[in-house]
């Protein structure tokens, strides 16, 4: 399985992340998903999230999921871009994708990647006003 | 023995700082340091029951042994995504 | 709830689509599906798919689809694009897009989305050798 | 009465042709169609229990009773995606 995990302060370009995908002919079904902050948390209006991340532990946490997912689906690639710093309203603050032979596998590991990742990668948020 | 110990998130605000170091005895485990830190910084006891502990880059329970050189995390829940 | 649907026998063009994707400050999540033409079908190997539709009744019951999606999910926008006409292998045939306020909502109705195309949308496959 | 019945995919293979005239009583249903059309084109009834039916851009059953001018299709199971 094909990783890349990309933890940056620069806006996520999904053109470009898009235009470097490689797959191979077995390969059917690409999900993608995007998170955006929204306008408002906890009922609050915001104008921007701050992410604080524990870098070396963000990634080794990663790694460990996407261990489990190699074993649970025949994935062929996930990539992630996970935004650390002020991420203001209505931009991506993370970007996975998962391109398997199959969709239900690519959906549930896109889910399951994402569900793990809110239990146990450690990023935090801070709204900023 | 002495660990060094990082906050996390909002865990830098209860306790006033980033970093500590903690000076603990011999074969004391994690759940011990806990105690000794919620002691000092008291505020920390608020978030006793959701706080992570983690040594190095590997989420550890409270009966982990410390060792020498061991560089310990407290934060509270993560909030990927 | 916006909806676009396309029919089309040109390629499917992801950056352009994605370029022109619009969404409000309460949206979170965005998922995408592209489902592409697999090297074999049925165990044999193929050079491409002929995909055949019944045009007007494919607009119909996605648009019966799209209307029960809105009654569900509190949706923002569904985008879809489905190929007809030969499709070689490793081309797109479909493109999905969800824009909702969650992710959970956004997967699930994706999923449905799909898995009730593949039941009363009215298009068929013919595998090219 | 007359309707227009149009055959998808391979089902244009078994009857030999896309689409066709049928000729029907006054009050015949789909089902009743259905089986005028597998008596016409033997290898339709292959299909019988897996053929769809729809007039216009709707799915009917074969309880469906026909009116002049309805547009009958009848396909396989459908493969989008």
């Amino acid at each position: 399985m094909k990783r890349e995990l990309i933890l940056t302060s620069e806006p996520i370009n999904e053109a470009s992340l898009i235009a470097r995908r490689t797959m191979s002919g077995g390969m059917g079904a690409v999900v993608n998903f995007l998170g955006v902050v929204r306008g408002s948390e906890d009922g609050k209006t915001i104008s921007a999230i701050k992410y604080e991340a524990f870098d070396k532990m963000v990634r080794h946490q990663f790694h460990l999921l996407f261990d489990e997912m190699e074993k649970r689906w025949p994935i062929e690639s996930v990539r992630l871009v996970h935004r650390v710093g002020v991420v203001k309203v209505n931009e991506p603050s993370l970007w996975v994708e998962i391109v398997a032979p199959h969709r239900g596998e690519a959906f549930a590991a896109c889910q399951w990647l994402i569900d793990g990742m809110k239990r146990i990668v450690p990023i935090w948020k801070k709204p900023v006003a | 023995m002495q660990v060094r110990v990082t906050f996390y998130s909002y865990f830098k605000e209860l306790t006033g700082c980033g970093e500590t170091t903690e000076t603990i005895s011999a074969a004391a485990d994690l759940g011990a340091l806990h105690e000794q830190l919620m002691a000092r910084f008291p505020k920390l006891a608020t978030m006793r029951r959701s706080t992570l502990l983690a040594v190095g880059v590997d989420y550890q329970t409270r009966d982990y042994v410390l060792k020498e050189g061991d560089e310990v995390s407290l934060f509270p829940p993560v909030q990927g995504g």
